[in-house]
């Protein structure tokens, strides 16, 4: 039936271009590592190792790496060694490689003939164009590698023997800043062991089909560790400056809780960072108590606002409104409204709702505001669930007789509450760190020496408006706001703390209580979702 | 062309048969619903509208008596729930949905309204203008959006080219190439990360990154365009993740399965199959982490120098100068008035509008996805 | 009712689609039962938009007795269902012309009280679809919604609920249903726990205990395994005793076991041929529902 | 608006329109004293970082009201020469008629400082969004050029303290040995026009000459006194929104200049002073920096709007009284006004204006 | 392949499910077809997790035939295919024992390349699934992406393309699916764009592309209209031609047509029956079988 000869199904053994490759890879890796910790400066640029500078021994890296590189280049296009290299590179790999090679001869050509444009330009382009061309003419297993591994081969050289160290400096006519070679070796050692790695993975598997695989496997992985790498770096590093800021003074018996009611007190974890006010004369140890409270009236007001027009609204749409141009308009509407910039809606709210609200910075409106922007979220979401809810639900009902209304109270609604719940808390995550709106509209004392008492403030008269809350009309502190009073108060008042002590604390609290709210409404929402699947 | 003018000529008789059209229909429906609808029901809708437009138009006057009609509105509404629930509950929602739009409009109206001096006193100046004085009160107060513009757009750019490679990377890492396990971890993980809130980056930012760019490299000021756009980058991150990663999730698993059951490796399926039908999805995440970029407003607002001017050359991005129109409305907003206030609501529409054409951009784009997609079934 | 003998040579009666509707038309439409038409369905046409899905389309449906329609995939069945109790309506593309009759009233007629007709006329859909509630839920939503029940808190507070006539009336449906040996001892767990059969068999006692005269079936065993089928299809031949029951399959088994009447309908909405199912499925007077009731496509 | 020509929105025109009774808004409470109501909201005051040392260790004070007698905050020497053993807002709020609360952390009313800059506590007071109006710069001043300038009789000025505004640099460029500039050097530098500290006689380092926010009484102030005019136009590196910020940065950076305010020097810390020499006189810090004479001096405003109510009158006075000149303004290093001048700024707000 | 005729009494031969399976088992796996096995399958035991969807199921199927496999839903008809080319790897959750060979070389071996094996193994799924690209590109996807097609910018530059070749074989595959004359004069529009059965022969085609030497087939025709499928049923014979083909189904009929051996899995993952097709319908060894295809329950 078919005569095309057929590849064995099963692979081959291990053979030497494999064992090079492997070395390549691993080199990579290392080196990749290395690089981080000094850009990271856990390990610092003079360092050494056996009498070798740091600098000077990820130069020999990258050397190493681009002599395997063309070695296994070399010997599989010579067929000592086993691999299934497509006939080329492919058109991408050679724009990499020619843009690495036309800086190479911008590079060279600056330092032989001047940096005038005139004159290294056309050195960088011949470079770039020949670069190109050695990549994508030859077989894939020469052009993926050579090309690569010479470049990689000259800048570790330059870097291991031709005295570019930490002292070396770089000061381009174009910039203001000086770039040293204890910081761009570090970095270009990033990207070149990145590409060595995709070059060792690739040859390791032959190259072809799997070798691409394999290749491309590496430089996203190394990608995204390093991602994940620097976000887990942000977090740990406010995690551990944060810590001992927060724990100050705490004890699990020390303090004591006054019963409600009973008037009996009883021992209780004293906790001052969180339960002490930030001001104030007789606060040993200042604490975030009124930014917490601030921040639990703003989220309060603003998902007390938000979530019945939001929910309303999203029932309105999805199931009384016609699809058509109105429900169009709204759904870009509000899309667009949940990326406004916040601090748009802080404007609109010191312009609009001040003046005729609490004529000053108030919680009133900070909660307004903030609904505002959780208001279209709560509505895409909602939305969402209640799209979500099968039409099955509501043919059932329907064919019961029961009325539309009827079905979305009690079928509709129901089922898309998951949906929306998740929404609202993820909402409120993102509400309760933003912070740009409340400089505008909300924002009191930096250092605030009580805490709102919005319960106890209701008056009531026989004159319009007849309600009155004084403490929901008065600035108050947030969390963020907090962070923010102090980066910009500069000295913190009390001598317990320095301010930038007292902002990581500030902000590991933030962190926990935004991230928390995020990690309710993730895991809600993997909870929900395995519920509806597991039935 | 022809054609063209053939239906130009034809416009205004065919619009007066839409608005026929569109009468005869309205009719209709008024009829309906006189019919449909009890009388009582119909009173509650009046009252209850009525009070509505009261208490709008009496909040806008700034009036105490805004409380009277919010009143009625909840008095009339209760007796209706009670009677009529289910008209009431359609009124209501229909109401909620106005009051939705009409934040929006109230906004774009405050926006225009509140930006038309500045308009009105420079003209088209603040937009193009690029010769100093760029931002005074002397000369009878200079107010240039340019050099603000050009903040936004180098930070923009910054953290896009962090942001979206590395995003697109994360997503392809996540959606299909991490094992399930730390795929489970990875993803509510980063998700997690999309919520830091932005005044901590700015923080880290501050504290850190400012401060190694000061010293390592020699930067003229404690704070440039580069080490603000490289923290908001990072800060988009997250979001681009997470959006792209669900558009690669939502191409249907046959048609990955298709591609994976005719030998080609799962990179080739990744390649060629999965990213080029989540293409559209990919660049709506892009696109809404540039606008997250765009309209960050706090990290930069702390990292920024706020002196405004050309760097020269333009993408110096080093250079001593660093405003955006985010940061300049948080640093100024407060102290602003007459035509300088102005100014800063002109900022704000130009932040609106480029935020509203990403993110009408970005809904085109995902809705070509779904049609593209949705078409195979 | 077992399997027809297929012995013509196929070839030999085909005849062009035109000719043989109308000649068969002719014979089938003679057909009668004794007593009235519990639903007489006149001259129906359906269009979704532009296209037809049913042409003039009538039939009487007897009370007390399985009316099976079947048909090719596409070829209307379930539109002409959801005609019946004008579940259609909830379609916006759908236009539908002709009338259907329910004991003398017009079902399309003007000032038709949707909610009432639906009430009257149940309907099981085929795929189950339980609410995400408990069972008892399930069973009491229709009457707790058209307030025959009330067992609210308020209510119980006051000590006017119906928890007892709740109780009664969720008992007697499952029972009818087959059901309430089963999930007798789990009446509050949510009905998604329950299998698919059950599932059904519960969306058929929600019906129940609304207390309809007709109940619409569509394809109410396609999604079941053969256990749960035969229950269903007991049941249904139960339920005959007292309701009309209308069922949808395109399981031509099924139909001849469970049905007394047959409506086939064929590509292009028409009903092709009615009449007792035994006589449909061996010796049908048209040459295509021969083909389709012998396998030959479909 | 404020400028009083569109803008139906802005509060001046309907907030005065309503009989000022809706809670916390200080439009009314500005005129409280008409109806003899005790306005006992929140007291609330914005602007300068320059001032906010002063008024915010002054609300601090008044909110923790101490007892007579706490060593630490109202020591019993200073309640005698007051002749009082009330707490310590109780006693200078009962002068105006409020009732003493007698309790700790409790205050006849509680007074919130916001902090920010000079332009934003004119800004504030002027459309009613705080009560008190912090800044380090006149008004006139401040609103010079913005358009505003007719609003300038509505505002009623208090002065409490007095600032030298001196100048400061970071720790290595003291350390490398320089002590004094010219007037006409700074104005240059803050022109771009000498960028290296090698041109003033220091080490040869770029200047990063550090400015603070446009608006704020400190920047407003430099310009008004080194270039003569509120408006002149300076390019410095990089501007920050409060003094506080500034300090930081100055330290962070080892070639920084800087115009602060006095609160702000650290002579040994991170932020030591620079003598500038004006006209041939050499000012120095500790010397003669805030003399009468030094150009540079600057008066620390505490502004309310059309009158000053009876809430507004009892806090500023206890910022004017004898313990708050020493305890808030000498306590943060600025210098206390002159006897003087004391006393026609304690008449403007005299609790008898309240009877 | 007409259809079977059933007339015995199936009341008398009822026997208990432990018993029936023993009894058959022992009759049928002594069927042998002539020639050799392409596929050979030995005792393969299926798990999704605890679950067990096949049952040491042992069979061969021969080259150029087609093989139908039927049963019940849920019987783990498409696990048993997918088991063929290993696509059950994609499933984290399947677990496969017992051993497949594709021509004397086990599948589930050590070593054994993956993408080779999908190579020499196609797969044609339920639904229609062309890539959203144009109808070329999904036929040349498969020789693209193993090498042995270059029309890249670059070869096109250099001249060095396989534009003809591409062109060659892209016809040559359409016209095999007897899809080519419908599409020819559209090979550059998206694939999307066809209709189902279009795209069901597109995706055949698109698998032929890649010359494999056997095609699963899972349902490949149950989403379609007759017409449509009697094209795919036409496609499928003459593929015998050339190709081992096993089709999944769960029209009977339509196994009865098509194919030559017929394997019948029952509920629980067992296979009960597997011979020639005629002898399944017409002469079942088994109860449960003539049960299944007499169409009592399924
Ligand atoms: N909501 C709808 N909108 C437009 N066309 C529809 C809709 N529902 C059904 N149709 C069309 O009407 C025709 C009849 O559909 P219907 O669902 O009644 O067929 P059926 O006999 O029930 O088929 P099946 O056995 O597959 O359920 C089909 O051509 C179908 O495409
Ligand atoms: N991915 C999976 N995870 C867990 N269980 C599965 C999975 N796929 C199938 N099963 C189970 O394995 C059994 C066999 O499924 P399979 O899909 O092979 O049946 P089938 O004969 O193809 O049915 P159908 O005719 O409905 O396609 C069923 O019980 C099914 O629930
Ligand atoms: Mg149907
Ligand atoms: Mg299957
Ligand atoms: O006192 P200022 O903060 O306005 O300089």
């Amino acid at each position: 039936m078919s005569n095309v000869t057929r590849n064995r199904l099963t692979g081959a053994d291990s053979t030497t271009g494999e064992l090079v490759s492997q070395v390549v890879l691993g080199t990579s890796v290392l080196a990749f590592v290395a690089a981080w910790l000094l850009l990271l400066q856990w390990v610092d640029e003079t360092a050494t190792l056996a009498g070798v500078p740091a600098l000077q021994l990820l130069g020999g890296a990258v050397v190493l790496i681009g002599a395997g590189l063309t070695f296994v280049g070399v010997g599989s296009r010579l067929g000592y060694l086993d691999a299934t290299p497509s006939s080329t590179a492919g058109v991408p790999v050679g724009f990499v490689f020619g843009l690495l090679w036309a800086i190479l001869g911008g590079i060279a050509a600056t330092l032989v003939l001047g940096d005038a444009l005139s004159l290294w330009l056309p050195v960088a382009t011949v470079f770039g164009v020949g670069g190109f061309l050695g990549s994508v003419l030859p077989r894939e297993d020469v052009g993926s590698t050579v090309p690569l591994g010479t470049i990689l081969a000259l800048f570790g050289a330059s870097v291991a023997f031709g005295g570019i160290d930490a002292n070396w400096t770089w000061s381009p006519s174009w910039s203001a800043a000086v770039f040293p070679g204890s910081e761009l070796v570090p970095v270009a050692v990033v990207f070149a062991t990145l590409l060595g790695a995709w070059g060792g993975a690739k040859a390791k598997l032959g190259f072809g089909a799997e070798g691409r695989q394999a290749g491309a496997y590496y430089l996203v992985g190394s990608v995204v560790f390093a991602m994940l790498g620097v976000l887990a770096l942000l977090v740990a590093f406010i995690v551990t400056n944060g810590l001992e800021t927060v724990l100050t003074g705490t004890s699990l018996t020390g303090g004591h809780l006054t019963l409600p009611f009973v008037g009996l007190q009883v021992p209780w974890a004293e906790f001052p960072f969180l339960l002490n006010q930030t001001g104030g004369l007789f606060v040993e140890i200042p604490g975030v108590l009124p930014a917490v409270i601030g921040t639990l009236w703003l989220v309060f007001g603003a998902v007390l606002f938000a979530v019945p027009l939001g929910v309303g609204a999203a029932v309105f749409l999805t199931e009384y409104a016609e699809r058509g141009r109105f429900t169009q308009v709204v759904e870009v509407a509000t899309n667009g409204l949940w990326s406004t910039p916040s601090i748009v809606f802080g404007l609109f709210g010191l312009a609009f709702l001040v003046p005729r609200i609490s004529g000053g910075n108030s919680i009133f409106v900070g909660q307004l505001v903030l609904g505002f922007m959780l208001l279209p979220l709560v509505l895409i979401t909602c939305r969402e669930a209640i799209l979500a809810v099968p039409d099955k639900h509501r043919d059932a009902s329907a064919a019961l007789g029961v009325t539309k209304w009827q079905t979305i109270r009690s079928v509709v609604l129901p089922a898309a509450m998951p949906g929306t719940i998740t929404g609202i808390i993820l909402g409120v995550g993102r509400i309760a760190g933003e912070t740009a709106p409340l400089l505008l509209v909300f924002g009191g004392s930096p250092y605030p020496s009580s805490s709102p008492n919005v319960i106890g403030s209701f008056e009531f008269g026989i004159e319009p408006p007849f309600v009155t809350n004084e403490a929901l009309l008065s600035p108050a502190s947030a969390l963020p706001y907090q962070l923010y009073s102090t980066i910009t108060a500069g000295v913190f008042p009390k001598e317990v703390f320095t301010n930038t002590e007292f902002g990581w604390g500030t902000a590991l609290v933030l962190l926990l209580v935004v991230v928390g709210l995020y990690a309710i409404g993730v895991g809600s929402r993997l909870y929900f979702r395995r519920k509806l699947h597991h039935e | 062309m022809t054609q063209i003018l053939q239906q130009t000529r034809d416009a205004p008789s065919r619009l007066r048969a839409y608005a026929a059209g569109r009468l005869v229909a309205t009719r209709q429906r008024a009829r309906d619903y006189r019919s449909r609808t009890t009388d009582g029901a119909i009173a509650m809708h009046a009252l209850v509208f009525a009070s509505v437009v009261a208490t709008f138009l009496l909040f806008l006057a700034g009036s105490e008596w805004t409380v009277l009609p919010v009143i009625a509105f909840v008095a009339t509404f209760a007796v209706g729930w009670s009677r009529y629930q289910a008209e009431a509950a359609k009124a209501l929602t229909f109401l909620t949905t106005v009051a939705t739009v009409s934040i929006l409009s109230l906004i774009i109206a405050f926006l225009l309204v509140r930006s038309e001096p500045i308009v009105r006193h420079m003209g088209l100046d603040v937009l193009t203008r690029i010769e100093q004085p760029l931002w005074t009160s002397n000369q009878g107060g200079v107010y240039a959006l340019t050099p603000m513009m050009a903040g936004t757009a180098v930070t923009t750019v910054i953290a896009t080219l962090v942001a979206a490679p590395i995003g697109i990377a994360g997503a392809v890492f996540v959606s299909e190439i991490a094992p399930r396990r730390v795929r489970e971890v990875v993803k509510p993980g980063i998700e997690l990360m999309a919520g830091i809130p932005s005044i901590t980056y700015g923080f880290i930012g501050l504290t850190i990154v400012n401060q190694y760019f000061y010293v390592e490299f020699g930067t003229p000021t404690i704070g440039t365009y580069f080490a603000a756009g490289l923290m908001i980058g990072i800060m988009a991150l997250p979001t681009v993740v997470t959006v792209s990663e669900d558009a690669l999730n939502a191409v249907p698993e046959s048609v990955k399965s298709g591609a994976l059951a005719m030998g080609s490796t799962k990179w080739q399926t990744t390649k060629s199959v999965t990213i080029p039908a989540g293409l559209s999805g990919v660049s709506a995440g892009v696109l809404l982490g540039v606008g997250r970029a765009l309209g960050e407003t706090m990290a930069a607002t702390v990292m920024l120098t706020h002196t405004k001017g050309f760097p020269s050359p333009v993408f110096d991005v080093f250079s001593n100068y660093g405003e955006t129109l985010t940061t300049v409305i948080a640093f100024e907003g407060g102290n602003a008035s007459g035509i300088h206030m102005s100014a800063l609501f002109a900022g704000g529409v130009v932040l609106f509008v480029t935020v509203m054409l990403l993110s009408v951009t970005s809904q085109y784009v995902e809705w070509r996805m779904y049609q593209k997609l949705g078409g195979e079934r | 009712m077992s399997e027809t003998e297929a012995t013509h040579e196929p070839d030999q009666r085909v005849t062009t689609i035109g000719e043989t509707s109308e000649r068969v038309r002719e014979e089938w439409t003679d057909y009668h039962f004794s007593g009235d038409a519990k639903l007489s369905i006149e001259d129906l046409d359906v269009y979704y938009g532009d296209e037809q899905a049913l042409q003039g389309v009538s039939l009487d449906i007897p009370d007390e007795s399985v009316t099976a329609l079947i048909g090719p995939s596409g070829c209307g069945k379930s539109t002409f269902l959801r005609c019946l109790n004008r579940m259609n309506d909830r379609i916006k593309a759908a236009r539908v012309d002709g009338s259907v009759t329910l004991e003398g009233t017009d079902v399309y007629g003007d000032g038709v009280n949707l909610v009432e007709l639906r009430k009257r006329i149940g309907m099981v859909f085929q795929e189950p679809n339980p609410f995400p509630k408990s069972i008892r839920d399930n069973i009491s939503y229709g009457p707790r919604k058209h307030g025959d029940l009330d067992t609210g808190l308020l209510a119980r507070l006051l000590g006017r609920d119906d928890t007892g006539a709740e109780r009664e009336l969720v008992e007697r449906a499952l029972r009818r249903a087959a059901l309430y040996d089963e999930v007798e001892n789990r009446l509050d767990d949510n009905a998604l726990g329950l299998s698919g059969g059950q599932q059904q068999r519960l969306c058929i006692a929600r019906c129940l205990a609304v207390d309809p005269e007709v109940i619409l079936m569509d394809e109410p065993a396609s999604a079941l395994d053969p256990i749960a089928t035969a229950k269903i299809e007991d049941l249904i031949e139960e339920l005959a005793e007292d309701y009309a029951v209308v069922v949808v399959t395109h399981n031509m088994q099924q139909a001849a076991r469970i049905s007394d009447q047959t409506a086939v309908f064929l590509t292009g909405g028409e009903l092709v041929e009615y009449g007792d199912t035994d006589q449909i499925f061996e010796n049908p007077q048209s040459q295509r529902v021969e083909d389709y009731v012998t396998g030959k496509f479909g | 608006s404020s400028s009083g020509n569109d803008s139906p929105d802005t509060p001046a025109a309907e907030t005065d329109a309503s009989d000022g009774n809706d809670g916390g808004s200080s439009q009314e409470t500005t005129r409280g004293d008409q109806s003899n109501q005790m306005d006992a909201s929140v007291l609330t005051a914005d602007g300068s970082s320059t001032v906010f040392p002063i008024t915010n260790t002054g609300g601090s004070y008044w909110n923790s009201n101490p007892e007579a007698g706490d060593g630490d905050y109202w020591p019993t020497e200073w309640a005698e020469e007051y002749g009082t053993d009330m707490r310590l807002a109780d006693y200078f709020a009962s002068q105006y008629g409020y009732e003493p609360t007698g309790e700790r952390s409790n205050p006849p009313f509680r007074v919130s400082v916001a902090l920010s800059h000079s332009g934003t506590g004119v800004e504030g007071v002027m459309e009613g969004r705080v009560d008190i109006g912090d800044s380090s710069a006149s008004a006139e001043a401040e609103l010079a050029g913005s358009g505003d300038e007719d609003q300038l009789e509505n505002f009623v000025d208090h002065v409490v303290g007095v600032d030298g505004q001196p100048i400061v640099v970071s720790r290595e460029i003291a350390d490398d040995g320089l002590e004094s500039i010219t007037i006409e050097e700074l104005r240059k530098i803050y022109r771009q026009e000498i960028t290296n500290w090698s041109e003033v006689g220091g080490p040869d380092r770029d200047i990063l000459a550090l400015g603070r926010a446009e608006g704020s009484g400190t920047d407003t102030a430099f310009r008004n006194n080194v270039y003569g005019d509120p408006n002149a136009a300076i390019s410095p590196d990089q501007r920050f929104g409060q003094n506080q910020q500034l300090q930081q940065a100055v330290k962070q950076a080892n070639n920084a200049i800087a115009y602060i305010a006095l609160a702000f020097v650290e002579p040994e810390g991170g932020t030591p002073p620079l003598g500038l020499e004006i006209d041939g006189t050499l000012y120095e810090y500790g010397k003669n920096l805030g003399a009468q004479e030094y150009p540079l001096s600057r008066d620390l405003h505490a502004y309310t709007w059309e009158d000053t109510s009876r809430k507004e009158a009892a806090f500023i006075n206890f910022l004017l009284s004898e313990f708050g000149q020493e305890i808030f303004v000498k306590g943060n290093n600025y210098f206390k006004l002159p006897q003087e001048r004391l006393e026609t700024q304690r008449e403007a707000v005299a609790a008898s204006n309240y009877e």
